[in-house]
């Protein structure tokens, strides 16, 4: 049994060690790391060296790209790729927000009740049960629709808030296998409480595990907030992709055969979030030997 | 002779570089013969059952041949070892809890798995092996989990044997087992070499005391290497081996109390199979080492099938 | 097995009452007066008009009771199946407009979920494993399920609606065309449902592809499946033993993403002014129609909740551990 | 339009329903059917006339008809289902009724129908309750003599009545419940009209032309298209692809770019081929609260005025879609309303530097040096101007006027709440600025200065003034204006140019742009759709509820199939 | 020192609890000071639970634990008396962390004011206590340390504190027979230091090397206690015949005579103690004089 096949890691190599060998040889990994990075460079070094403001009206409405206009203008002659490597800047925004908020509430609630089991566990599980069967998006534009979400944050807070249960799960699945590994009873008598056995001997096992989450849930943020964005519920302050390919649309950039307006940031949230899947896999390779391809 | 295996060398590549996990393993197998292998976790033990019936990714041949029946078993190239599978060599999996698949009724894939080989179920013979062990014929139709760990092991050594195949090896299968169902599982084994079920057996254990109960003859593996083969008796009365001897004394009878008899374990650590040290690998925990141990030791025949490689013994 | 679904039906049944209970809160506690926009719209700027009309539908819509009593008429009126009023479409029933939107949701939300399943799952076994496969529907899977849905529709609609121009981009079947059970018709239902049933399609089928294709390399590496190869078992059946027991887990992960996929339906049928209930939710948001939505929002919860429980028994007929387990069997 | 793309054709189209027509019953044919958008967006919630606001296309004007056309060209009301209408006394209406008319169950129309309908409106939440405010009593004299007996003649406001209240059958509708009138759906409605409803659909109605429509005899008038489907498009720019792909004869929505395809080769046309190329509906204000600080100071609304770059919001926003508002905010059809004297003395224009000095002028200074100007106690000035989110234009259109009125040192920051809270803010009072443009084209530009200066200021203002202006005087002139003869256009002008003085020293609200009367047509099927130019129809080419009165169906008796 | 009164542990399985498993029933014993024990029983027999019960890892359902008169409380002092370990030493390791930590870990709960140098002094005292060489260990990861090392270092933690018992559950069953003999010496020599060991195995043998008294489970049940020599000598109850004619000996073919008819396994019942069929010596069987 597994138990036993242990006995045989003294001949295994550090890892640590073996997880940055492959990491760095993982074609997916790296090019899914590669692709995010760009966009995210981009989004933060493009807005400081694009001049025009995102939405300011230019002297050329519905021009194609051009050598002024990289990727032309709208109809109101803004710049697209200014507003492009504005919206990288929120869409990275909600996804950080959003997906930090959601590994937040995620972990709290997989670690809490995976770790102290029993009723706790109960209570948390079917909490988590009903988060997960109400149709969030749904729940989502409701409150966006009352409340009036208005800026970035508070978007990427209402999607943190409803897309973590099933974060949760997962990680309260990985909690309980951990809870019952020795060195968990160990720390409790060396004197250590809940909260430190669970960030100090728990989280640490499982980080590959909990970063993988967060990528995951990083992408969902993007998607969620770009639908939102498109059915006009997205903030109302600055740009984002999601409300460019909204604009995009509402002004008929579609059949006006202004393809320049709602292809790039489709492409973009595409791609950054195929990249962060693509990347995942990659990461799930390297931690996860039998999955390395031989 | 059955199973002759001559100067095999199988390798794991790995990052740091080559794990010798079997390095120049030469013996025979007789027809009938059951095979008890013994040894420290780590000497390669599971690497050699593994390399005579289904090679894992990252094994490599190095040298060396087996044959069995008078044919060679072509190890290392795994479409055309499939025609010897199960036929000729089969293998109870170490971790025989988990080797059935859990959505199938057990009926189903045995019958599956036996079409898949081109023969039809004989229901009526499995049930007589399944007697024969002590299953009761209705686990036919339960699935895998509604069955105890000590039953798939008995069904898994039913089904593995199904084809009469002429060398079963049996990877570790009653260490996690408790003493009263381990000793069941071991009669069972016996009894399908009694009844002819199989030929011939390798039943890899680290428990000497109850190898010796079923097997013939017992080879003591070190460093992924052949230390000593003897008849069982012999081993375990007459080692030659200083290892062997050395094992079987850290070994705590029952009735043996440290209060009347202080037992001793060897004391160091077997040497890394990555980059192992010339000469007798066992040298640095050798009691009796000497000079002539910096040449690596060659397996002579002391006595009647009794085979140790030791300039000592 | 009674234990394991009475567990799930109080999950269930708490979601729903939960959901309910969100859901009547709406109207009451968010900014925005139903009653006012009534008002507001009729277009009366007589004093007394107004406050007649206030009182009017005030007492129409319930809101002139005491808030406990609200809540359980709310409940009282919910099982007779009666959801309220439509303000945006006033006075038709809020149930009357939902029914009007449902099949279309239905035709397209059902047929792209189990499609999708289904050839998901064949897609990704039978890309697990084989390396060229592999390297090209693992990229086509990821950038499918990385896509918005709403951009995959806008997409489709250029290509094939407004470039190429062979499907329509908009409504449930041509203006033209009286709903009846004629070839003409279903053809031309057909015509309008492809594009929406596409793009809703091809984003779940990148996701199953590549969920199974995960699944089943673990499942390939597994004991059962060594065991298998060590016995000489052919590919053909090690791998229909794994695709049997990868598909399970996608099963609850169908429960899972149902929640997602309606959402995807939703954005779908705006893209393509598919007259469902996406349609109707953005414009109940636009017209701050409580009713509808709570309407709306409820029937997509109870669909949801229904699927999720079919799902479920599914999950208990073909997977025996569950069966096992529940059982209690210990052998 | 600055270097506008044209998008090309598409490549083929792929509703080609035309073809397949007469092989099946259930399929209307196509050179028989009108397809319009624009006015419903989402199913057909009823069928009631008395709910002018939300029926079915068509329930008034095709289905159900009013006493009264109302010409915009002409400036007159036009008989319909009147014959005639006059003024016996100052006091007194007498209405005669067209013989033969025939309800569509077959029963006569007769003047208690008229009475009847009009009787509705004693119920308190019927929308025109308020005309038994002035009017006393309706009775049927004959069968085709209505006699109105008023407790004071409100003219101006009588004649908007004539044409826009739709008359019921009486021998159907008595009985009905206030809620019944109020809310119900009306099935199943019958009316005088040239339509009938014949299906509704999720998305769509169909109407199907009456063949024994009173009206073809009498008026020698036929609507061309046998069916009208109207179609529920979710938004304009599903409208704007369906338009691009044939599916769709008239769009009367907001189509943002529409200029390109009209100079396209796509079969598009518009009432002008040039800017505007809409005709225009209404006016769109920027409404101050002037119940609050600095909005209470005129000059300070004044600057605001001029600080105003109505110019950029019509090209850049618009794309000269519609035309920048006169400095009095009446529609052009009012023109002989304006008096030139008093716009040319008064009258604002976009003009930072003029706004800068009025401001100081009035001592509103930027006295902290942030670039805005503040209060005359110092206090910072940041006003907020909320639009509706999800109004795209308009929400273009607030940060475009926050743009400009920065230059001018007028700190205003865009807000866009949702449309129902916006409502709410409006009629509490609780806001800063806002755009409006409720008030349509009518048959007087009285519904124009009511809309300014009604009085009295309540708690809640739900329809007009919503900048909470209190002027009596203004207030009684325009009770004057209603008391003026329509045909009495001199008597008119006298007092609008007085209240013009008033509106431009005051600047209770300031003017935008005027709306565009959005009407995109196809003329792959039908052709002969107004336009400015030639012998093509004058009228507007709109299925806006309300509309069809103001031409909106003589429009449809002027269309021709393309084919012939 | 430790007395275990009529303890009972049940557990819950199931949605809330549904259904509950009796893990230990009624069990009672004694360790005293410099005294093994060893608790030997099949697989699920309720041996480790046992073991979490004494550590206070899991609390017990009913029936009393005293640790010198002091009922079981988990928290810092209680685990300054009392220290366990587990079967396998690779899970007792967090293997994200360098081994020493498990040192580091004692010090920050129960040293905190010891300095730096005196604590390395100690903590390389305790590891030659259990002769390992502090140079070899220290600074290692578990996975770089053999099984006999790891759980040396356990132990040589649990005497970093001033302990009395140790509950040692299968620490050796991961180990290879020769490392295996090493770890039971030293426990053994532990013992002779005045320190009680609850040694917890399946592996009759074992028990039998090392411990004074033997504790024999069965299905959570105590079937037979007393003095090793005479449980093992003279084993009265037909499981703890089984069992020991199960074992595998090097010299002796299997015992078949042993294997007893099932109609002797009637325990008294849970309300009954256990008889004393000898000084020394109990166990619970009915039908005791019959066989
Ligand atoms: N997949 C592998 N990759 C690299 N090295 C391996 C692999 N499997 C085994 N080894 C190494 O090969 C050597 C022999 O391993 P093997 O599993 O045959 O030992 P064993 O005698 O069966 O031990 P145990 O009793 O623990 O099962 C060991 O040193 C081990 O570390
Ligand atoms: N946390 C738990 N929840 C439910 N049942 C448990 C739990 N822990 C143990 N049990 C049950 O209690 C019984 C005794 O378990 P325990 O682990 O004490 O046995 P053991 O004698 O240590 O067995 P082994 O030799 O396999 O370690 C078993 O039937 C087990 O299933
Ligand atoms: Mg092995
Ligand atoms: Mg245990």
């Amino acid at each position: 049994m597994t138990a036993l096949q242990e006995v045989a890691p003294r001949e295994r190599e550090g890892v640590r060690r073996e997880a940055l060998y492959f990491a760095v040889r993982n074609g997916k990994l790296m090019a899914g790391l590669g692709i995010v990075l760009a966009l995210l460079v981009l989004g933060l070094v493009g807005p400081l060296l694009v001049d025009a403001a995102p939405n300011e009206y230019g002297p050329r409405p519905m021009s194609p790209p051009s050598a002024e206009n990289w990727f032309g203008t709208t109809t109101f002659g803004q710049d697209i790729f200014a507003q492009f490597v504005h919206g990288l800047r929120s869409t990275f925004a909600v996804g950080v927000v959003g997906g930090g908020i959601a590994a937040i509430l995620g972990m709290l609630v997989g670690f809490v009740a995976g770790y102290l089991g029993g009723i706790v566990d109960e209570v948390l599980n079917m909490l988590t049960n009903i988060i997960l069967v109400i149709p969030t998006l749904a729940v989502l534009l409701i409150i966006n629709a009352y409340l009036g979400i208005r800026s970035v944050a508070v978007q990427g807070l209402f999607i943190g808030l409803t897309s973590w249960p099933w974060a949760a799960r997962a990680i309260r699945a990985q909690t309980f296998s951990l809870r019952t590994r020795e060195f968990v009873d160990l720390a409790r008598m060396s004197g250590s409480g809940t909260w430190k056995i669970i960030t100090r001997e728990i989280a640490p096992n499982m980080s590959s595990y909990l970063f993988m989450t967060f990528i995951l849930l990083f992408g969902g943020s993007i998607l969620i907030a770009s639908s939102l964005d498109f059915i006009g519920l997205g903030p109302t302050e600055g740009t984002s992709l999601g409300l460019m390919l909204q604009n995009a649309n509402q002004w008929s950039a579609l059949h006006l055969g202004m393809w320049w307006w709602f292809i790039p940031p489709g492409a973009a949230i595409t791609a950054i979030v195929g990249a962060l899947y693509v990347a995942n896999v990659g990461l799930d390779e390297v931690f996860n030997p039998k999955l390395r391809e031989t | 002779m059955s199973l002759q295996v001559s100067e095999l060398r199988v390798y794991y590549r790995t990052l740091r570089g080559e794990v010798r996990a079997l390095d120049g393993m030469s013996f025979d197998l007789a027809d009938g013969e059951i095979l008890g292998l013994v040894g420290e976790s780590g000497c390669g033990k599971s690497t050699l059952g593994k390399s005579l019936i289904r090679m894992d990714g990252r094994m490599r041949r190095m040298g060396g041949r087996v044959v069995l029946d008078g044919a060679e078993l072509p190890i290392d190239d795994d479409r055309a070892m499939n025609d010897f599978r199960f036929r000729e060599v089969s293998l109870i999996p170490q971790y025989a809890m988990s080797a059935l698949n859990p959505t199938r009724k057990i009926r189903k894939m045995v019958g599956e798995l036996l079409s898949s080989r081109g023969v039809a179920l004989d229901t009526a013979e499995l049930e007589r092996r399944m007697d024969q062990v002590g299953l009761p014929r209705e686990v036919l139709d339960r699935y895998p989990i509604e069955l105890s760990g000590g039953m798939k092991q008995r069904m898994v050594m039913v089904i593995s044997t199904l084809l009469d195949p002429s060398l079963l090896i049996a990877d570790e299968v009653t260490s996690a087992l408790d003493v009263s169902t381990q000793k069941a599982v071991a009669r069972a084994l016996l009894g399908f070499r009694d009844s002819g079920y199989v030929k011939s057996m390798i039943f890899v254990t680290h428990d000497i005391a109850l190898t010796h109960h079923i097997a013939d003859t017992i080879m003591v593996m070190y460093a992924g290497k052949l230390a000593e083969k003897a008849p069982a008796d012999v081993i375990v009365k007459a080692p030659r081996h200083p290892y062997t001897r050395l094992l079987l004394e850290s070994l705590p009878e029952v009735g043996v109390r440290y209060t009347e008899r202080r037992l001793e374990g060897i004391a160091g650590s077997p040497p890394s199979l990555l980059d192992p040290p010339t000469g007798c690998r066992f040298r640095d925990r050798c009691p009796i080492a000497g000079e002539e141990c910096a040449e690596e030791p060659p397996v002579t025949e002391i006595a009647p099938a009794h085979h140790v490689a030791c300039w000592k013994a | 097995m009674r234990r394991y679904f009475g567990r799930k039906l109080l999950i269930y049944g708490l979601t729903f009452f939960v959901a309910v209970t969100v859901n009547w809160m709406i109207p009451r506690f968010m900014p925005g007066d139903p009653v006012a926009s009534m008002i507001a719209r009729a277009n009366v700027t007589n004093t007394e008009a107004v406050e007649a009309m206030r009182a009017y539908y005030s007492s129409l819509f319930g809101f002139d009771q005491p808030l406990w009593q609200q809540y359980l008429n709310f409940w009282g009126a919910l099982f007779s199946g009666d959801f309220g009023i439509s303000i945006w479409l006033f006075p038709t029933p809020v149930s009357a407009v939902i029914a009007g939107a449902v099949p279309y949701t239905l035709a397209l939300i059902i047929p792209s979920v189990l499609l999708s399943w289904v050839v998901g799952n064949r897609f990704g076994a039978y890309a697990a494993r084989r390396k060229l496969l592999d390297n090209t529907v693992l990229p086509v899977g990821y950038v499918l399920t990385a896509m918005p849905y709403m951009w995959l529709a806008v997409l489709l609609a250029w290509t094939f609606g407004v470039i190429a121009g062979l499907f329509p981009v908009a409504g449930g079947y041509s203006f033209s065309m009286r709903p009846n059970w004629s070839w003409t018709f279903v053809l031309d239902l057909l015509h309008h449902w492809t594009l929406p049933f596409l793009s809703l399609f091809l984003v779940a089928l990148g996701g199953w592809a590549i969920g199974m294709r995960n699944m089943i390399i673990y499942e390939l590496e597994s004991d059962y499946s060594n065991y298998l190869s060590a016995l000489g078992a052919p590919s053909r059946l090690i791998r229909r033993y794994a695709f049997r027991n990868a598909v399970l887990p996608q099963i609850t992960g169908l429960a899972l993403q149902l929640g997602t996929l309606v959402a995807g339906a939703l954005v779908t049928e705006i893209v393509f002014a598919y007259p469902g209930l996406g349609s109707l939710i953005l414009k109940a948001i636009q017209n701050k129609d409580f009713f509808l939505l709570q309407g709306t929002f409820l029937f997509i919860v109870l669909g949801v909740l229904i699927a999720n429980f079919i799902i479920d028994i599914v999950y208990v007929v073909v997977d025996p551990r569950t069966r096992a387990g529940m059982a209690g069997a210990q052998a | 339009t600055g270097g506008g793309s044209t998008p090309t054709p598409p490549a083929s189209q792929p509703q080609s329903q035309g073809a397949v027509a007469s092989a099946n019953p259930d399929q209307l044919p196509r050179n028989e059917t009108l397809y319009t958008t624009g006015t419903q967006w989402g199913p057909a919630p009823n069928f009631n006339p008395i709910r002018e606001w939300d029926s079915a296309v068509g329930t008034k004007g095709l289905v159900y008809e009013t006493l009264f056309h109302y010409d915009t060209n002409a400036g007159k009301l036009t008989p319909w289902l009147a014959a005639s209408g006059t003024w016996v006394d100052d006091t007194t209406y007498e209405l005669k009724l067209r013989p033969g008319i025939k309800w569509a169950d077959g029963q006569p129309f007769t003047a208690t129908d008229v009475v009847f309908s009009f009787e509705l409106g004693k119920m308190e939440t019927i929308p025109y309750h308020q005309v038994w405010e002035w009017l006393e009593s309706a009775e049927a004299t004959d069968d085709q003599t209505v006699k109105f007996t008023f407790s004071k003649a409100n003219y101006q406001q009588w004649d908007f009545m004539l044409y826009t209240r739709s008359i019921v059958p009486e021998h159907i509708w008595k009985g009905r419940s206030e809620q019944e009138v109020l809310d119900g759906v009306n099935e199943n409605p019958v009316g005088t009209g040239a339509y009938t409803f014949m299906s509704k659909g999720q998305d769509r109605v169909v109407l199907q032309r009456r063949d024994d429509w009173w009206g073809k005899a009498t008026l020698n008038m036929e609507p061309k298209p046998r069916y009208i489907v109207d179609i529920a498009t979710p938004s304009n720019e599903v409208a704007m692809g369906m338009l691009l792909q044939k599916g769709l004869d008239l769009s009367n929505n907001f189509l943002p770019g529409v200029a390109n395809l009209v100079q396209g080769n796509f079969g598009l046309t518009t009432y002008y081929k040039e800017p505007p190329y809409m005709l225009s509906a209404n006016t769109a204000w920027l409404v101050p609260n002037t119940t609050k600080k600095p909005m209470n100071d005129p000059a300070f609304r004044k600057a605001l005025a001029s600080s105003v770059n109505v110019k950029q919001i019509v090209e850049s926003v618009y794309g000269n879609l519609v035309k920048a508002a006169s400095p009095t905010g009446l529609l052009p059809q009012w023109d002989e309303y304006v008096d030139q004297s008093v716009v040319s003395a008064s009258g604002f224009t976009f003009d930072t530097a003029k706004a800068e000095k009025l401001l100081s002028d009035a001592g509103y200074r930027d006295t902290d040096g942030d670039g805005y100007v503040e209060n005359k106690d110092g206090s910072k000035i940041n006003l907020s101007l909320i639009v509706p989110s999800g109004w795209t234009d308009w929400m273009e259109a607030a940060r475009s006027i926050s743009a400009a009125a920065k230059e001018g040192g007028i700190q205003i920051t865009p807000d866009f709440p949702d449309s129902n809270a916006l409502v709410e803010r409006r009629v509490e009072g609780d806001f800063d600025l806002l755009i409006n443009n409720e008030r349509q084209l009518s048959n007087s530009p009285y519904t124009y200065y009511e809309y300014m200066f009604q009085l009295p200021i309540r708690k809640q203002q739900n329809t007009v003034n919503f900048a909470r202006y209190e002027n009596e005087k203004a207030w009684d002139l325009v009770q004057q204006l209603d008391q003026v003869k329509t045909d009495d256009v001199e008597g008119m002008k006298k007092i609008t140019s007085q209240l013009q003085q008033i509106h431009l020293d005051d600047m209770p609200v300031i003017p935008l742009w005027y709306n565009g009367l959005w009407a995109q047509h196809s003329t792959t099927v039908w052709k002969n759709w107004p336009a400015a130019d030639g012998s093509a129809p004058k009228t507007g080419a709109v299925m806006w509820r309300n509309w069809f009165e103001l031409g909106g169906f003589e429009t449809l008796t002027q269309l021709q199939p393309a084919a012939s | 020192m430790l007395r275990i009164q009529d303890v009972t542990k049940q557990f819950r399985v199931g949605a809330f609890g549904g259904k509950s498993v009796t893990a230990v029933q009624n069990v009672s014993f004694e360790v005293a000071p410099g005294e093994v024990v060893s608790l030997i029983g099949e697989s699920g027999s309720g041996k480790s639970t046992i073991g979490r019960l004494i550590l206070g890892l899991s609390p017990a359902t009913s029936g009393s634990i005293t640790f010198d008169g002091l009922p079981v409380k988990s928290g810092k002092e209680y685990y300054r008396r009392i220290q366990g370990i587990f079967q396998d030493p690779f899970s007792s390791f967090n293997p994200v962390f360098k081994a020493d930590r498990v040192f580091g870990m004692i010090k920050e709960a129960y040293f905190p004011a010891v300095p730096g140098p005196e604590w390395s002094e100690r903590v390389e005292q305790s590891l030659r206590d259990v002769r390992l060489n502090p140079g070899q260990v220290l600074g290692k990861y578990p996975h770089q340390l053999s099984g006999g090392q790891l759980q040396r270092l356990l132990i040589a933690r649990a005497l970093l504190l001033d302990i009395k018992l140790l509950v040692a559950d299968e620490i050796t069953s991961m180990l290879d027979a020769s490392t295996r003999i090493d770890v039971l010496n030293l426990l053994a020599e532990l013992k002779s230091r005045g320190l009680g060991v609850l040694y917890i195995t399946h592996d009759l043998s074992l028990g039998n090397y090392l411990a004074e008294r033997t504790v024999v489970l069965r299905r959570g049940s105590v079937v037979e206690m007393g003095l090793t020599e005479l449980v093992f000598g003279d084993p009265l109850h037909p499981y703890t015949r089984e069992l020991l004619s199960a074992v595998p000996r090097l010299h002796e073919p299997w015992d078949d005579a042993a294997t007893v008819d099932t109609c002797l396994y009637h325990e008294r019942g849970a309300s009954g103690g256990l008889l004393e069929a000898e000084p020394g010596h109990l166990v619970a069987c009915a039908q005791l004089e019959t066989c």
